[in-house]
This record gives C-alpha cells, structure tokens and sequence, in this order.
C-alpha cells in the first residue's frame, strides 16, 4: 500500500479524536466488507459545525480520512448539501488508492449521517 | 532511530559470505554456462557445485534438482506442467484452502481451462487434514500440492502423511517449501514427495533465484521452451551468480540448521509468552499446531492490523499483515478466514517473522512498545 | 596468459558500474517491494526508478515496462500468453526460420497443442522479405514474431517495415528484441510492435533479469500466476538487485550507444578486412546485411568450427561456433542452413562477437593467431 | 560440449598425424550428418599393424578418436575379428558425450575399412 505523504502525516498525528460530549450530531458507520468503522460527533452552533471529533477502528487510510474531515468541517455550513464530499477528502489527502478511496466513501458517510442526525434533533 | 526487521517470512537480506560466494561470478568468471571455452566452463562448474550442495539439503541426486528464478515459478510449472504433461489421464487437483497466491492463482488460471480444483479446507489450528485429502481424490486426479510451511502463520503441514495417501493412489504429490526449505530438515525421500518447490531469498539468497526438485522419471510439460538448459527442464540462461548464491546459502543453512531452529524457537516462546503478559484480547494464530519457530500471527482484538504494522515501522520496526504479496488487497487474509480466525480479530492479525538476524534485545525491544500501539490503535 | 573474450553475444560481464548500482539492495535495502514498512518502500522505488530508465531506451511508458527473469521467459510469456488469449480469434502464428530457440521451441509447443505456426525463410543474406511475412498471414493469424537482431550472425531484420504490414491486418507483432536492445536505437513508437522482448546480461546487466514492453491495453495471458507482482502481468518476488541492475545498464547504453556503435563498427571493418586478407576460402555470413557492428560470423572451408574454437581457447580466446544455446548438439545451426550456407563451410563457422571492452590490440592479436589455427585445422 | 581431461590432451598433442605413403591399407570414412571426415592409413607387417597414420576433417572429439585409434592399434594383428571397438575408443578417450559417440563410431569404421582393403591387397 502507498500512502501520500499527507495520510501518513495525519496517520502519526491524526486532529480532533475523541468524542464530544452533549454533541448536536452524532453518527456511527460502518464498512462491513472491511471491517472499517467511523465515530463522528459533531458540535454545531447556528447551523454552523464548530467543533468535531472522530474515533476510528480502521486502517492508516481511514484514520487520516477521519483527520481530515474534522479539520475541513470546523467553519462549515450545514444547509440543504452535504457540507463535505468524498471527493474533497480524497483531495485533502493527496488522493487515495483505489484499494482505499472507501475510507472517504466512510467518511462522507459519517458525515452526511451526523448532519442528518442534527437536523432530526432540530425537529425538522 | 533503532531498526528492526521481522519480516523475514516476506523476504530476507543475503548473507556477506552468500554475496561473496556470488560476486565473483557478475565480473569476472561471467561466463554462459552453454560456453565450452574456459569461462564457459568455469560458470558450469559454479551451477554443477550448487546443484550439489541444493541437493544435500533434500537427500537427493543432483540429478533432481532443476533451478528457477523463484518459488513462484517453480510452483507454477510444477502446477501447470504436471496437469499438461497428464492431462489425457485426467484434470482433476486437489490443494488447500490456505496455499500461497502462486499455487492458488495456477490453479484458478487451471480451473478456467477446464480443469477441477478441490481446495481442502483446513481446521482453527491450521492444519490439512490428511484424511480429507484423500477422500478428496478420484479416479481423475492427476496432482495434490500441499504446502510444507505456511508462509502467514507458519503451521507445518503433515507432508509425509499425506503424501503417502496420495501416492497409494497412484496421484503425483507436490509440496511447496518456500518456507520451509532452509529452516526445518526437508528429505524427499522421508517426505515422499514427486516434487517441492524453494526460493532463494527467503533463505539469505538473493531475489530471482530458486527452483524445484522432482523425482525421476518426471512428467512434466516445461513452462519454459528455448535453449534447453537444465537438460530441457527450464530454458533460459542460467542465472550463475544466483545459483552460486542458492548453494552457498543451503550450505550455511545445512551448517547450523538445529542450533537455529532452537534458538529462534526460544525467542518465539519469549515473544509470545511477553505479548500474552503485556496485552489482553490476543489470539496467537496456530498456536497449538507445529509451527515454523521463525513464525508468530497474532491478532489483537479491536485493532486494525495495517494501522498497527504502521504504527511499528515508525518505531523502526518492520512487520507484515497478511502475506506481503497479498497486502494491498481490502480483504482479510485467506488463509486467517480458511482457519476460521472470528470476526473481531480478524482484521487486527500481525505477522512478527524471525531470522537469524534477530537477538533478545530486539523481541525485548517489540514487546517494550507494543502494548502502547495497541492501546492507541484500540483508542482512536 | 591473455584472455580475450569475444563471446558478446551469449553473455557480457557485469559492469563495475552496474554492479554498485545493484549491491545496497542485497544485504542493506533487501526488502520486499510488496512491503508497506520501511524496507519495502525503498526497494519499491529501486523498482520505479528502474523502470524509468528501461521505458527510456525504448521511449515508451513505463507502465509498458514488464519485467521477468530474462529474454527466455519473455518470448514465452508473449508467445504462449497471445496464443492462449486470442486463441478464440485463430490459431495461427508466423515466425522466421532463425529466430532464438526461446522462439522457435515455445511455438513448437504451441504446435503440439494444436496451434499452426509458419516459419518464414530467410534470403542468402539472413533477412526476412515483409511481403513473404504479409503473404503468410491467414484470418486466423493472431500473431507475427520476428526478431532485431540474430544471435548468430547479427543481421538486423525491417521490423518496421514487417510490423506495418502486420498491423495493418489487425495482427499483433513482437519482436525478440534481446540482441539488440541497448546496442541500436530501438523506439518502439517507430518499430510499431505490439511487443517487445530483453534481457539483461546481453547488456552487462546480470543474469537472471530481463523484460518486455506491452503496448496497452495488452493481451495476454500471464505464464506466472501469485503475487500479483507487476500489476499481475509477472507474479513472483521482484527481482530487485537484478532490476536496479537493468536500470543502470539501460541508463550506461543510452549514454553513449551511438559512439560505441560506431567503435565497435571500425573494429568490425578492421576484423573482417584482416581475415580477407589473411585467410583463403572464408565466408562471412550476412556480409551484405544490414548488421550488429558487435558480430562477425565467418565459415573457413574444410575446416572445423569446434576443433578452431578449441584451438582459439587454448590460446586465450573465446569464443562460439553457432548459438551458445544449441552448442552442443551434432547439427549445424539453424541458421546457417537458413541462409544456405555452403556445404564446404557449414561446420567451419564460428562467431565472433565484440563488446565494450574490446580494443583493436585485441583484434590484432586475434588476426595475428586465426592464420594459423585455420592453417592446422585444415591440415590434421 | 564437455570434454574428459584425455580428449583435451589428444586434441591439443594429436599423435600419428598424416599419411603413410604406399600403405599397406587405407580407408576414408565421413559421417554425413556431422560432416566428419576421417582418413586412415596403415602399414601391416607379418598381419601385425607396425604404423598408422590419420587425418580428420572434423571436431575435437574427432581428432582425438583418430589420435587415440592409432595409438591402439599399432601392434595388434587384423585377423578375423576387428582389431578395435568403438568401445575401447570410448573408453580410452575416458568417455565421450552421447552427441559425440558417433566419432568413436567412425573410427571404428576408418579401422574395419582400412583392414578390409588390407586384406583385399592380399588377394583374399
Ligand atoms: C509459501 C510460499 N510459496 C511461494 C512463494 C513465492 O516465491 P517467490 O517469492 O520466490 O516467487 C512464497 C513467497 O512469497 C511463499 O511464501
Ligand atoms: C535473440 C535471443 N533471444 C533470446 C535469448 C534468450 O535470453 P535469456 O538468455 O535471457 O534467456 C537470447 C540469448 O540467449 C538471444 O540471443
């Protein structure tokens, strides 16, 4: 497996791990082909992300994948669209190999479940 | 920044004597083995002295020993060769479920011409069972190949029992020793084997060389046509410097093979022993089984095992997943689901691969930082 | 004594040069490039970096770049792997009478197993006609192997000329490219074949490695199945020392071929010109073709080639009489028959072939014995 | 090719090398396939072969079968049976490669032929 230099840079010092506590999202998925599973809550004030943590039992891959999406969604949006897809992971990382882009499929997935997950919370 | 190689299953580093066996034959004595004039010669005598000393190894005639660039090759042609060479008597193979990628993809690459492949599963410890294999055959069996050593988790097959069921049956019986060869005593006549494939760079030789031994009178369809080297067995140019190499290393190897064995056997029960002390959710793959000493898989549980190996080769330490040849792949090593590793490990299964590099001091080191890359990996 | 090698064409030396560029990775950067760790990533690039500098020479792609473990394996592959994937659109192949054996046996194999093969003449000089190729073409002609340049006599074959009209049929071309390959400009853009076969230790690389380049989408069916090495075209343990080895060979040969090309040309002059007029009743093969400057093959009447080459290596000298490959069998070379050689010079023939490190002393001194030998041979 | 240490040094220091003039048999024999040439010339004395003298057009295991069959034969007599086998020719060349048992076989030939003419000269 080839990794970017940039997955390999999140992979030894992955941002924002752990988990928040009282989040306004939440979501748990998982890869079962892969065994790969993403935690993400997210913190979110005035439709705003503001703070967003990630747990991962995953590969090099999907650790980074998980970095990088808390970093790219803190100032977000959380409006009608996705507020990140896999594509910009993919992106962010350096591109992934086609053995690993499903870590960003993962992460999109993560994504889209904890904002669906606040938008319930809302009431809407 | 200290490093540490256990990953001597995947491949190994050529010894300073093997190297100094070989140089001589890159510059100087460079000569094609074809050639009748004097450097022509010399390079014979170099591939006539290593085929001996291959030979030695096996307890057979330097007759039986053909070389190769590799295992893979050697499998191969056995594989596709045998079920050329024997195909009006019949296209039927039985192998296992946990072989090496170039007995099974030779076999797939069979099965879709025509041929049937029966894959023999194997039980948790790892282990072929000799009494599925035989029931495994028909009347249009034309081979059986069973590795002797596991190359993920090191379980040792029962060849000579097996081998004695098949030939009954008046079946050819293939074993491939890549990992093996070398490292545990191999004689063809004790196995009862028709033919057994090695590799030169699993064994402190260098990449590119290897080869088979066969019983005679062989069937076989060579894989390799041309300029009937290795009496028409495998054409090509012989590659002299490799093949010197091959028989020095099986000479260092025939040297000390005992001493080794033990000691790296001692290091394997320090190293497991230290791991079941320091780490909860463990499973030592094989464990009960015989075993190569060089050999420990183990899964932690609720880890990720390329998050792990990465983890370790920033500490300086070199590991492996799977096999190194499948790693790449999404899925959970074959031969780990063939023996039934349960779901929560199996995706957390490292492969620590002694040799005869390897000291105390370095599985001292390993079982030092293991447990806090565990726990983080568990963590994240 | 002086030793005088000019035996090129059945192997070169290891160049010190080469021979640095592939040490660091037998005992220190050893690893597996199927590796993730440390140890494996560097010997990945080692790979890499060799197959830049072998798609340069060829001034294709380096995804086009496969590499096996010699010229051997390489036609085989290619012959046998177009045969079995395209054996649903024909069963037929075209060759030349004088190609390598690695050719004419791998489609003797084919044949065997029920596939037609033409094998096109060759004219007094050693070449092959396109239009007799052409002509030979069926609707089930699925492929056209014809080599650069022949081991034997050197003559250098219009592969653009052939492939043009190949191509424009639909069939695909290859061309055994291993006595050529570093020696004269070989761009596979204006030869227009669809492949391509080398070797190393044609080129003072080692033994034991060697390649071909595949126009993409390629079709073909792997001879070895495993690891997926290769991108599954050539399974089994990269080669490593060997491919960093090929590398510099290719990076010294771009360097300079076409100053070399010419050396090697004034000596060839120099040589032939010298046994005119030294020596009656010689015959040199090709004289009129274009040829390798590395190959002079000339018969002596009533001579015998094997009782001079034996006389020329006790004097230092070695050298060959047909192929190194088939020296060693009663019959005269293939080749020569071929091109009709002459019954009063068939068996008198011997090939001398020059490289890099022979100097016009070494001519002289070979001019200055040949008398002689020829002289003693004739009156025994 | 290999070569025993004995055909090297017969090639290298062939023995009885020419023609005996006005012998008292002579045969030349060749091998077609291979293009060997072998002559052979004998002088005869009381049925006892004193001299033999050979010349060959052929390979190193050639040169060295003529050499060797000279050596041989002076001193035997050429009654009935042949005065020498391809076998002793193979033998006291220390073993000849399959490919190369034919040139025993034409000295073997060059023999019976040469005493066939001898006896032929004698009127029998
Ligand atoms: C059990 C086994 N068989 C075959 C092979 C292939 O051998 P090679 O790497 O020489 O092609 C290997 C090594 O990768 C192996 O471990
Ligand atoms: C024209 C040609 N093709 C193929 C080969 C075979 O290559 P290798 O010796 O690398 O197997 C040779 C050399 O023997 C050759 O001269």
């Amino acid at each position: 497996m080839k990794y970017s230099d940039t997955v390999h840079e999140h992979f030894d010092n992955p941002r924002n791990i752990g988990v928040i506590e009282h989040p306004d999202g939440v979501a748990e998925v998982s890869n079962p082909a892969c065994g790969d599973i993403m935690h993400l809550t997210l913190r979110i004030v005035d439709a705003r992300i503001t703070e967003a943590k990630f747990k991962t039992m995953g590969c090099p891959a999907a650790i980074a994948a998980g970095s990088v999406t808390t970093e790219l969604l803190i100032g977000r949006g959380v409006g009608e669209s996705t507020p990140l897809t896999r594509a910009e992971v993919n992106e962010s990382l350096g591109g992934l190999s086609p053995q690993k882009v499903h870590t960003s499929v993962l992460a999109e997935d993560a994504v889209k479940a904890a904002v669906r997950d606040y938008h319930r919370r809302q009431g809407k | 920044m200290r490093y540490i190689y256990l990953d001597h299953n995947a491949t190994t580093p050529v010894l300073p004597k093997v190297l100094e066996a070989m140089l001589p034959y890159q510059c100087e004595a460079f000569g094609n083995p074809s050639s009748v004039h004097h450097y022509g010669r010399r390079a014979r005598v170099a591939v006539d002295d290593a085929r001996d000393s291959v030979a030695e190894v096996l307890g057979a005639p330097a007759s039986s020993v053909i070389f190769s660039s590799g295992g893979t090759e050697a499998n191969n042609t056995i594989i596709k060769g045998v079920a050329q060479a024997r195909r009006e008597h019949g296209r039927h193979l039985v192998t296992s479920q946990i072989e090496h990628p170039a007995v099974l993809d030779a076999c797939a690459a069979l099965e879709r011409q025509g041929y049937a492949v029966t894959y023999v599963p194997v039980d948790e410890r790892g282990l072929v069972d000799p009494q599925a294999v035989r029931d495994s055959l028909t009347d249009q069996t034309i081979l059986v190949s069973i590795m002797v050593a596991n190359n993920e988790v090191g379980t040792l097959q029962p060849i000579a029992d097996i081998a004695r069921l098949v030939r009954e049956r008046g079946v050819l019986m293939h074993t491939d020793a890549v990992q093996a060869f070398g490292k545990v005593s191999l004689a063809v006549e004790d196995l009862g084997v028709d033919f057994l494939s090695f590799s030169g760079h699993k064994i402190y030789a260098p990449k590119g060389i290897g080869g088979w031994y066969e019983r005679s009178p062989a069937v076989l369809q060579p894989l390799l046509h041309g300029g009937h080297q290795e009496r028409g067995r495998r054409s090509g140019t012989e590659n002299v410097p490799g093949i010197a190499a091959l028989g020095k290393a099986c000479a260092i190897a025939a040297g000390d093979m005992t001493a080794e064995e033990e000691r790296q056997r001692q290091l394997q029960q320090r190293f497991e022993h230290g791991i079941r002390e320091r780490i909860g959710e463990v499973r030592i793959q094989g464990e009960k089984a015989p075993r190569l000493p060089s050999t420990t898989n183990v899964a932690f549980g609720g880890a990720e095992g390329e998050a792990l190996m990465m983890s370790l080769d920033l500490q300086g330490v070199a590991i492996s997943t799977g096999s190194a040849c499948s790693s790449g792949s999404l899925e959970p090593s074959h031969v780990l689901r063939a023996m039934r590793v349960p779901r929560p490990y199996l995706h957390g299964a490292l492969r620590f691969s002694l040799g005869r590099a390897t000291t105390a001091d370095d599985i001292a080191y390993v079982l030092d930082i293991l447990p806090g890359i565990v726990a983080q990996a568990r963590g994240v």
